[in-house]
């Protein structure tokens, strides 16, 4: 074969190969044609959140409480990468813990990174599962995490200041028949005087 | 290895770059920060004659956000979240990057559960991100269609994640000492169904594309960095592996359990647009390779240590820890003072190498090569300014 | 057929000019939705799905929109010829689309150089898209002007040489006897490397994917209309999708027996071809990547001008040889 | 491998002439990353960076720490490995302290001017002829801590802007007072 001959038959090859590889790609995407479609019609047909899936942070309610348990310890904003958490707390009347009074939470400068979550003592706070938030304000995007807990917390609080008050007394009374052993008369009286009540 | 590369043989070339004819008429040509392809926010300041490129200066930097500076004013722990956003498409690969380089420091062991895990998470981010990247460089040449097939099939990888990381780009799925959330038998289904699937849709991809005359045209020979340009410039990832090196940090110094696999390292000999994109095609079947043998080997057992620490406070001393990105070595160098904020974070991360090229690579090529080029390369902004 | 309805030159011109005008809308209307329905089928997407039923009325709806953009002029622009620009790119479409027979006795113009006048007219476009690059004062614009004018002159070559050898076959360039020639076979059949060579011309000579280099939008942005907005910008639209519809007819007329067919009416044949061919052109379009501008002139100059010249010779040596 | 062989041949000659030493808290590979640790004079690290270049190593980042506050000194670091099996070596350079561009006024300064620093160059010789990498590296150093490199072709900002009037990584610079007390503290 001269080196002519072998160029044109090399050019054959190529216009031909280059000619198949158009008619291959065309294939596929003929093929594609029909095949169904993957579009989700977004907000017509809304896909499943996923299991894990990372949002602004929420308080968790507790069953047996029906309230949260955050104790405004601070350690969340602390180690908050994007200082979007402020908590103020104090200590409600009668009680010995802490209890957050405020809970702001910026999701604007949140970045979901879970640093939160991971250090919160009392494991009360867990993420939300709204998406779609959308407001014309910065602001807006600054969630109260406890607004939804305000009535819960109030009959929380007055049944754990009488769960206090009673342990208080029940406290006082074992100190007081504590002292009484000594003094089994006055014991005594006491301990009528208690059942008269 | 590269053969003794010689010292200047670059500059020479930038001498002579300009050609010895006249220029008659020439002029410069702002291509970018805004420019349908220029990926993110790259500006190429063209110098033409015509539309022969005489002369490239690329400015960076409209991405800057200062994350080594905000490594300056955080704790280890409160620095992982900036870590996925060095890199947004493979950002899992930097996480847990970031994660080994401070266990390395502080000296934790990480159980084998969570080692595996990482491995698979990584490399489907690594699919994840060339299969990015094989879209838009297809949509950098002008092939439309093959975008969205890439990015049917990253949605999937993307599911996957997201099921299990609650998050779809910006993962902080890594913590120091493991993982935030352990993966189920779901889990595992899905990625053995991922790699099945993938592996039916490759032969579409090669049927479409990399047997298509129109695009080979486009790439060969095109924008050739060869191993001397690529030795003097630092470019490391598929872009060196086109150029004949076999240079992957997970074989040259291995970290996690990489060293447990089986994988080639995919290299081409020219050094072109056309090579780049074989080498990263080839990678992704690689990845698939390591995943299917990380989910087939994945043991039971705890995805953090038993007694995990809550203060990280490494000793003073320095570190430098190397991965493997989708893009090339991303290196991260620790100096710590003893305290619990990091003294300094500097991330060496491998699209800045690898962009830094450009002058090297881009004059004497046209306007269409050089999108050919940028896209070939796959350059992530935001990486490049931190 | 209108020369009798009528008989006054002036009326005749002026409905014929409206009725072109109507058709040329709807057809860029439809196109467009078609190459969105069709991008997306391809793409395994929807497309357009929410204004009327499948999306139908989409287009219509983006052309109103477009309707109330507002125009803008770029400062130091050269405003008569950034102007201009557009209605020079359109204008020619509309003459153009009246030259072609639809039906047998469906046609507007019958000119005995009809096949000429087609090609000059689709010559005047490019000098608009030219216009409108040079008057943009911009550098992509001005880089996509040159690239179709260069683009221009080289497809230009090749599609009015393969139109050659129709005329030999049919020994007229009036197009209403090119079609009635074919009405036993079309001239594919004879000419098919010739059909070839118009379909790859035509797709270049509309600025089509692979062949889009005047606006390859990843390199140049949008190329020559980079600076048009609103209704201007339609008007480069629509004279694109126009031009789509007149380089199919001509390849219908030329190549696929214009409005000959069995068991339906002519016209219903004729745009059955041509829009069988505008989608052939789409299924490209979603197809392929792009070429580069020196690939494609060199593809041009040494590939499809000798095919061809070697046709047309091809075609007039057997002609001379077999017909007597 | 005969590369191995060839430059601890040429760290040795360097080491003989004083070119570099050991850096006296040098650490192993298992520790820090690193296979070598070399202090290195200023004046001497282009022909350490020619030495590296004709053993095939590729230059993989040059940084810079600011010493300011412990040690009066600024530390470029330059870091070089193999295109093989890992190899690194790293070289410091410690160059004079900067002063700021413009300090603020809630600089807090620990520095004491107790002792005379040890007379140390203004600017370290750019590289950037050896290692075209080392252009942009070096750009980035001028940029984010005003050291300057002599004899480079293109000293000017990379990723901060062209009219900044300061240098965003000295360790002065951006300081928030309390940027962790919440709201506000946005800080850096």
């Amino acid at each position: 074969m001269t080196a002519t001959t072998r160029a044109k038959t090399n050019y054959l090859v190529t216009v031909l190969g280059g000619l198949f590889s158009l008619l291959a790609g065309m294939l596929i995407t003929l093929r594609n044609l029909f095949r169904r479609p993957v579009t989700e019609q977004y907000p017509k047909s809304k896909p499943a959140l996923s299991k894990n899936f990372r949002s602004a942070i929420a308080l968790v309610r507790f069953e047996e409480t029906q309230t949260h348990d955050c104790v405004a310890c601070m350690q969340c904003v602390q180690i908050c990468p994007s200082f979007c958490i402020a908590i103020e707390g104090d200590k409600p009347e009668g009680l010995k813990r802490k209890r957050a009074t405020e809970f702001h939470v910026d999701y604007a400068l949140c970045s979901v990174c879970g640093l939160c979550i991971d250090v919160c003592p009392t494991n009360t706070l867990k993420y939300s599962r709204v998406y779609d938030q959308v407001a014309y304000r910065r602001d807006a995007f600054v969630y109260d995490l406890l607004t939804e807990f305000r009535d819960a917390e109030v009959a929380y609080l007055e049944k754990a200041r009488q769960e206090a008050a009673a342990k208080e007394a029940a406290k006082q009374a074992a100190a007081a028949a504590r002292a009484n052993k000594d003094t089994a008369p006055a014991a005594a009286n006491a301990s009528k005087e208690l059942e008269n009540d | 290895m590269p053969t003794r590369a010689k010292a200047g043989a670059v500059s020479e070339r930038q001498h002579s770059k300009l050609g010895d004819a006249p220029l008659p008429e020439t002029y410069h040509l702002n291509m970018g920060p805004q420019h349908p392809s220029m990926h993110g926010v790259l500006r190429l300041v063209l110098h033409l004659d015509g539309e022969r490129i005489l002369d490239v200066d690329p400015v960076i930097g409209y991405a800057h956000r200062a994350h080594e500076k905000m490594a300056e004013h955080r704790n280890y722990l409160m620095f992982l979240p900036n870590t996925s956003r060095v890199d947004y498409l493979s950002g899992m690969i930097y996480n847990l990057a970031y994660c080994q380089a401070v266990e390395k420091m502080l000296e934790i062991e990480v159980p084998e559960r969570a080692e595996y895990i990482r491995v698979i998470c990584s490399e489907l981010n690594r699919i994840s991100s060339h299969l990015l990247w094989f879209g838009t460089f297809l949509l950098d040449i002008g092939g439309i269609t093959p975008f969205l097939y890439a990015f049917d099939d990253r949605e999937q990888i993307l599911e996957i994640l997201d099921r299990v990381t609650g998050s779809r780009l910006t993962y902080c799925y890594g913590r120091f000492g493991g993982l935030t959330e352990d993966v189920d038998t779901t889990f595992l289904d899905q990625t053995r169904a991922f790699v099945k699937r993938l592996r039916e849709r490759l032969p579409e991809y090669h049927a479409l594309v990399t047997g298509n005359v129109i695009f080979r045209g486009r790439c060969e020979g095109v924008g050739v960095i060869d191993q001397h340009v690529a030795l003097a410039y630092g470019v490391t990832g598929p872009c060196l592996r086109a150029a004949g090196i076999a240079f992957d940090v997970r074989r040259a110094e291995p970290y996690g359990i990489y060293d447990r696999f089986e994988f080639d390292i995919p290299t081409e000999q020219s050094g072109d647009a056309l090579a780049r994109y074989k080498v990263r095609v080839a990678e992704i079947e690689q990845s698939l390779r390591i995943i299917e043998q990380a989910v087939a080997q994945i043991p039971d057992g705890p995805i953090m240590p038993d007694k995990p620490k809550k203060r990280f406070k490494p000793a003073a001393g320095e570190l430098y820890f190397a991965v493997e990105s989708a893009r090339g070595q991303f290196g991260i160098y620790i100096v710590s003072d003893g305290s619990e904020i990091p003294f300094r974070i500097k991330l060496r991360t491998p699209s800045f190498s690898n962009l830094a090229a450009m002058p090297a690579v881009l004059p004497q090529t046209t306007i269409a090569d050089t999108i050919a080029i940028v896209g070939s390369i796959d350059v992530v902004i935001p990486e490049i300014d931190r | 057929m209108f020369n009798q309805l009528f008989g006054n030159i002036w009326l005749v011109t002026l409905a014929s000019g409206a009725v072109i005008m109507g058709f040329l809308t709807v057809n860029a209307l439809f196109l467009v939705w078609l190459e969105r329905k069709l991008s997306a089928r391809f793409q395994r997407r929807l497309g357009p799905t929410e204004v009327g039923f499948a999306g139908t009325l989409q287009t219509l709806a983006d052309a109103v929109k477009l309707l109330g953009k507002q125009l803008i002029t770029p400062r130091n622009a050269d405003k008569p010829l950034y102007h201009l620009a557009p209605v020079i790119v359109f204008m020619p479409v509309v003459v153009g689309v009246s030259l072609f027979p639809i039906d047998r006795q469906l046609m507007f113009v019958d000119l005995n150089v009809g096949l000429v006048l087609v090609f000059a007219f689709a010559g005047i476009g490019f000098i608009g898209i030219f216009m409108a690059g040079w008057g943009s004062n911009n550098k992509y614009a001005l880089l996509g002007a040159m690239r179709a004018v260069a683009q221009n002159i080289a497809y230009e070559i090749p599609l009015i040489l393969s139109a050659l050898s129709v005329t030999l076959l049919a020994r007229s360039m009036k197009l209403s006897a090119i079609v009635e020639a074919q009405s036993t076979l079309p001239y594919l059949l004879f000419q098919p490397l010739g059909a070839a060579i118009y379909l790859i011309g035509a797709v270049a000579e509309t600025n089509r994917a692979p062949f889009d280099i005047p606006e390859a939008e990843s390199e140049l942005v949008a190329g020559f209309h980079s600076e048009y907005s609103g209704m201007r910008f339609a008007v480069f639209f629509l004279a694109e999708y126009s031009n789509m519809a007149i380089v199919s007819m001509v390849a219908t007329t030329l190549f696929l027996g214009g409005y000959h067919g069995p068991w339906l009416p002519g016209y219903v044949w004729f745009f059955i071809k041509v829009y069988g061919l505008i989608s052939l052109m789409m299924w490209f379009r979603w197809t392929f990547p792009r070429l580069r501008f020196d690939q494609l002139m060199s593809f041009a100059w040494t590939v499809l001008v000798p095919l061809s010249l070697a046709n047309l010779m091809g075609t007039a040596v057997v002609l001379k040889v077999f017909r007597r | 491998m005969s590369g191995d062989a060839k430059i601890s041949a040429v760290l040795e000659t360097l080491l003989a002439a004083k070119l570099v030493q050991q850096d006296e808290q040098g650490v192993g590979y298992a520790k820090s990353g690193m296979h070598h640790e070399l202090l290195c004079p200023a004046e001497a690290i282009r022909a350490a960076a020619t030495v590296y270049r004709e053993a095939g190593f590729f230059l993989e980042m040059v940084t810079c720490l600011d010493l300011r506050e412990t040690a009066r000194r600024m530390r470029l670091v330059y870091t070089f490995n193999r295109l093989g099996p890992a190899e690194r070596h790293r070289l410091f350079v410690d160059l004079a302290e900067v002063k700021p561009f413009e300090p603020s006024p809630n600089v807090k300064s620990n520095a004491t001017p107790a002792t005379d620093p040890p007379a140390l160059p203004q600017c370290a010789p750019s590289i950037s002829s050896v290692y075209p990498a080392a252009d942009w590296f070096e750009r980035e150093i001028f940029d984010m801590f005003g050291v300057q490199f002599s004899e480079h072709p293109n000293l000017k900002r990379l990723l901060l802007p062209e009219d900044a009037d300061f240098h965003a990584l000295l360790r002065d610079f951006g300081r928030v007072e309390d940027a962790d007390q919440g709201e506000g503290g946005r800080g850096v």
